[in-house]
């Protein structure tokens, strides 16, 4: 079967879901976060560290779909290296993307700096595979919170 | 510009006969006619779009979903709601007043529901204008938890004994629940004052907006109270579909009511875990069609524009009591002056029982209805066994009002 | 004669493009699509007879009226109902359900109900194949009550262990809740041997038959249950309407659940006396229209016949069983032989999460369901995190079940 | 107004609530009930004199609307000195008549035999009244039992 132009399944989550990146876990890092999608049983271990305002490491397992693995995979490329204040404003720009309901409302420079991860355009007309994709990006947020200490809930 | 000719032409069922004259539908406050949009919305829902919403994976799944979730959007700009995720769908008023009485009970078995148990000791205040479906759900909490069940007298005129809140509103008051606007008798209360004794003891607040929904701007966060309920059918949309608005900070804590599909975050032989609101309240297959009609009423009220209604109907209040008022041995029942009051009169005539003024208007084509009007502590407070009732909205015409004087003289012509 | 073929064309929905091809809808177990006499039924209620029921003296609330009792008459005859005011109308199964729940714990504190009540040192006992709709309210009656929550468990093959219900359900059940057909794994209960069981005890027995109703001939006095619950949305019915049946003798009985208008026989700010069956069960303005469209859904059910609706079926489980052995890696979860089971297959593939079968069959058309279903106790107990779920309905053909097939093979493919 | 053909308010109802028969209070009687219609406030009391196996007389007191008042006139004038049997069929026969819904199926002679009371047919097409209709018939049936001993309720 090809994938077809407006497929959910764009060859770049396939390629991210059979080869994860950053897909294992870390020995040393400042906080770990275990996130469930309590409805189709998608779950995710992701331990992070954080050095000098930057994501200098990020390592992760799990299992669920191809699009909530694939989403972390990508998720990580992104982020890691990066500032801990681009990555969280990256998770805002995804999200967003994720509730477009298929009509992406990002400006260019918002969408070309997702890179990879807007190949999950698609999802975002799905509502039930939303929190599939957004499994990886919300456990990132968590764990950034939690090891600089700005503490996820109020 | 509000033309009502116009707006007669989008409802199909206005053109019906009914014993050989045209039907002069006076019975708004009862259920309300539908436009053909919203009856064109259920087709299109379910010729295009049918299928359960929030499991499904599948694109007819997504597409109701959306459809769905949209309704729930279009209702929480409607009442000026601060979030989506106030807006619980019901299937009437009668459940979501049902509900907020069933969750406070349940509080007193939820850990960490606390601060919402209700028990002896405890009091929960209505008024005495109530319809049956804010009065009998108090009744049965206060069976459930032990505590007191009172109310606020009316005066002759139909209205709320003010003096008398301070005294039934007090310390140990849990709730207080009251009509926007009475379907009894038409009065439209002071929901400020109300509001503001309630907050001063910490009692939660409920709004029984069923009448007041479908004719005038609603605004949540404006009315102050904890909860708001309303009725699809009354707001020119599908029957089997009501919304409760509450508060998010209270729904988030509040314990559930139906358990069920959709209302959990994971379940367990050993234990269940619940979603975040709204859906934690919403258990089971929802009423997808009738939320989407009900979106489309909606749709169809925001175009006419509320303040467009309201205004339309205070005219046809103002005319309708003059014009009742010229009726011989004809009481009104209720506010006789159109101030802070709705669209629905209803009233007595000496000597002849509202079954047969209803029954030999309907034979002249009105309908209009007669009873307690499922409020019978109004009946009795003014030693009545029945009122006749005509209600309007935004399809009635100030010539169907003078049908409806015509025909009450006609009724007293046979029966002298 | 059954002929698939014709019943398709009276679905609108079905000559449906989903991704540029036909849709096949294999996810009736979640929701049915709705044939066009039920469409049309839902408009001329509209176009011709809306009005209030129960309350209007006019001649459109009396043909709203007839039409609604009409419907509870059909359903009446369509469960062999002893009695039609055994019928209750509900906004779907979830709400018949939690209505048995809440009714059971009303009683702890309602006069002259002794007879129903739980209380610690009882127990309530479901199976461990429940939709969590029978599932979450008794845990919630326990949570209430005080009184124990067990189940009875399931085997590999997806079927009750027999050997130990007698353990489960001993003296001290109350209520003993099981599914008709399992939504999940499309099981068949033995209804006969789990009512002698709780008769013996004296426990309530309450049928989920969410997924029988619409698949094969029902009849109450058959089953001997005490409460049987359907939903209308399964049965080629409209959204946002249910069946509760219960026992003449035990709803006569039984305290309210939701109060409001129309439950009442008269209310009185000191206190209310409620009004027989069924209407003691339905507060408030109920989903009429709704009613009026499930009796016409089950008018066309009555006439092609449910027996030949039963028999279509059994040939699709069958075909589709065979069909799917055939696919390498693919493992059905529920019964692996057409005996004692629905036409609803769920099914798991080696390698692939079920959200992606399921998604890339959506992109063939192909409408299936995956997730757990609302019955994630089944998930737990063969230890998987979802599964995908085609099910199957009167308008399903088995060249629908060799896209299925083909469609399954495609997406393995594409993962390998 | 003229009543017309359909009309729910034949002629001969508005002359019995004008000038309803058996009206009064009962001073020499077996049995008294009181019967309301919940919903509309309708209501009757009744007493009975019951004799040799006939209803010696009745009398009745109440409020209600011209078809509550009116059908129970009828119905004392067709019961007082009638055979308590008799009485009870025809109470079935009025009962049959208002669930008819608009259609009676009543035999010719049964119809017959329901005489000035045939004229609330058109009552059974509103759902709503019908039990206005039959509140006195019903207290006649309960009045009876409780004055024959046969008891209304198991
Ligand atoms: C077995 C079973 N029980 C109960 C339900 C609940 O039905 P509803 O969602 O209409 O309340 C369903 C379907 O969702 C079901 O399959
Ligand atoms: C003031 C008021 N409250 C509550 C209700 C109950 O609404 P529903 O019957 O839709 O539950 C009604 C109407 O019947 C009403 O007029």
């Amino acid at each position: 079967m090809s994938v077809n132009m407006d497929s959910m399944y764009q060859q770049i989550i396939l390629d991210h879901y059979k080869h994860p990146n950053h897909r294992g876990e870390l020995a040393d890092f400042d906080a770990e976060v275990h996130h469930v999608n309590p409805t189709c049983g998608d779950e995710v271990t992701l331990r992070i560290r954080v050095a000098d305002g930057e994501i200098a490491d990020l390592g992760w397992t799990g299992e669920g779909c191809s699009i909530s693995q694939a989403s972390t995979s990508v998720m990580s490329d992104l982020v890691v290296g990066s500032s801990v204040t681009d990555a969280l404003q990256l998770q805002e720009k995804f999200l967003q993307l994720m509730q477009s309901q298929g009509h992406n409302d990002l400006a260019e420079d918002e969408t070309e700096a997702l890179e990879d991860a807007i190949a999950f355009e698609g999802v975002s007309k799905y509502p039930a595979r939303v929190k599939c994709a957004l499994l990886g990006w919300m456990a990132m947020k968590s764990a950034v919170a939690s090891a600089t200490g700005a503490g996820d809930k109020p | 510009m509000f033309d009502v000719e116009v707006i007669r032409k989008d409802f199909p069922i206005l053109s019906r006969q009914v014993h050989g004259v045209p039907l002069v539908y006076l019975d708004s406050a009862n259920t309300s006619q539908k436009p053909q949009v919203v009856l064109d919305s259920l087709t299109d829902y379910y010729t295009r779009h049918n299928a359960n919403v929030a499991r499904a994976v599948h694109t007819l799944g997504s597409e109701a979903t959306m459809l769905f979730e949209g309704a729930r959007d279009k209702v929480a700009r409607f009442i000026n709601a601060p979030r989506r995720d106030e807006v619980i769908f019901t299937k009437n008023s009668s459940e979501a007043l049902n509900l907020v009485a069933y969750t406070l009970s349940n509080a007193t078995t939820t850990p960490g529901a606390e601060r919402f148990r209700v028990g002896p000791g405890d009091n929960i205040v209505v008024t005495e204008m109530e319809h049956h479906s804010n009065i009998v759900p108090w009744q049965l909490l206060a069976q459930r938890t032990g505590a007191e069940f009172r109310y606020i007298p009316i005066d002759d005129e139909g209205r709320l004994v003010e003096s008398l809140i301070d005294e039934r509103v007090d310390e140990r008051t849990k709730v207080l629940a009251f009509v926007h606007q009475s379907n009894a008798l038409g009065t439209v209360n002071n929901v400020e004052g109300l509001v503001t004794r309630a907050k001063a003891v910490g009692a939660l607040t409920v709004i029984d907006a069923s009448q007041s929904a479908p004719h005038r701007p609603l605004d949540v966060q404006s009315l102050g109270a904890d909860f708001v309920a309303f009725t699809g059918h009354k707001l020119y949309g599908p029957t089997g579909v009501g919304v409760l608005w509450g508060r998010y900070e209270l729904l988030a804590d509040l314990p559930p009511f139906l358990g069920g599909g959709e209302m959990i975050e994971t379940v367990d032989m050993s234990g269940t875990t619940f979603a975040a609101p709204p859906h934690r309240f919403e258990a089971g297959t929802p009423m997808i069609a009738e939320a989407v009609g009900l979106g489309t009423a909606i749709d169809y009220l925001t175009a006419i524009g509320m303040d467009q209604v309201q205004t339309h109907e205070a005219q046809l209040t103002a005319y309708a009591l003059d014009a009742l008022a010229q009726v011989p041995a004809l009481r009104v029942i209720g506010p006789s002056t159109p101030v802070d009051r709705g669209a629905t009169i209803s009233f007595t005539i000496k000597g002849i029982h509202p079954h047969d003024v209803s029954q030999l208007l309907d034979e002249q084509g009105i309908a209009v209805r007669a009873g307690h009007h499922c409020a019978r502590p109004v009946c009795l407070r003014y030693g009545i066994p029945a009122t006749t009732r005509a209600s309007f909205g935004i399809y009635t015409t100030t010539s169907e009002i003078d049908t409806l004087v015509a025909g009450v003289i006609k009724v007293q012509e046979m029966f002298s």
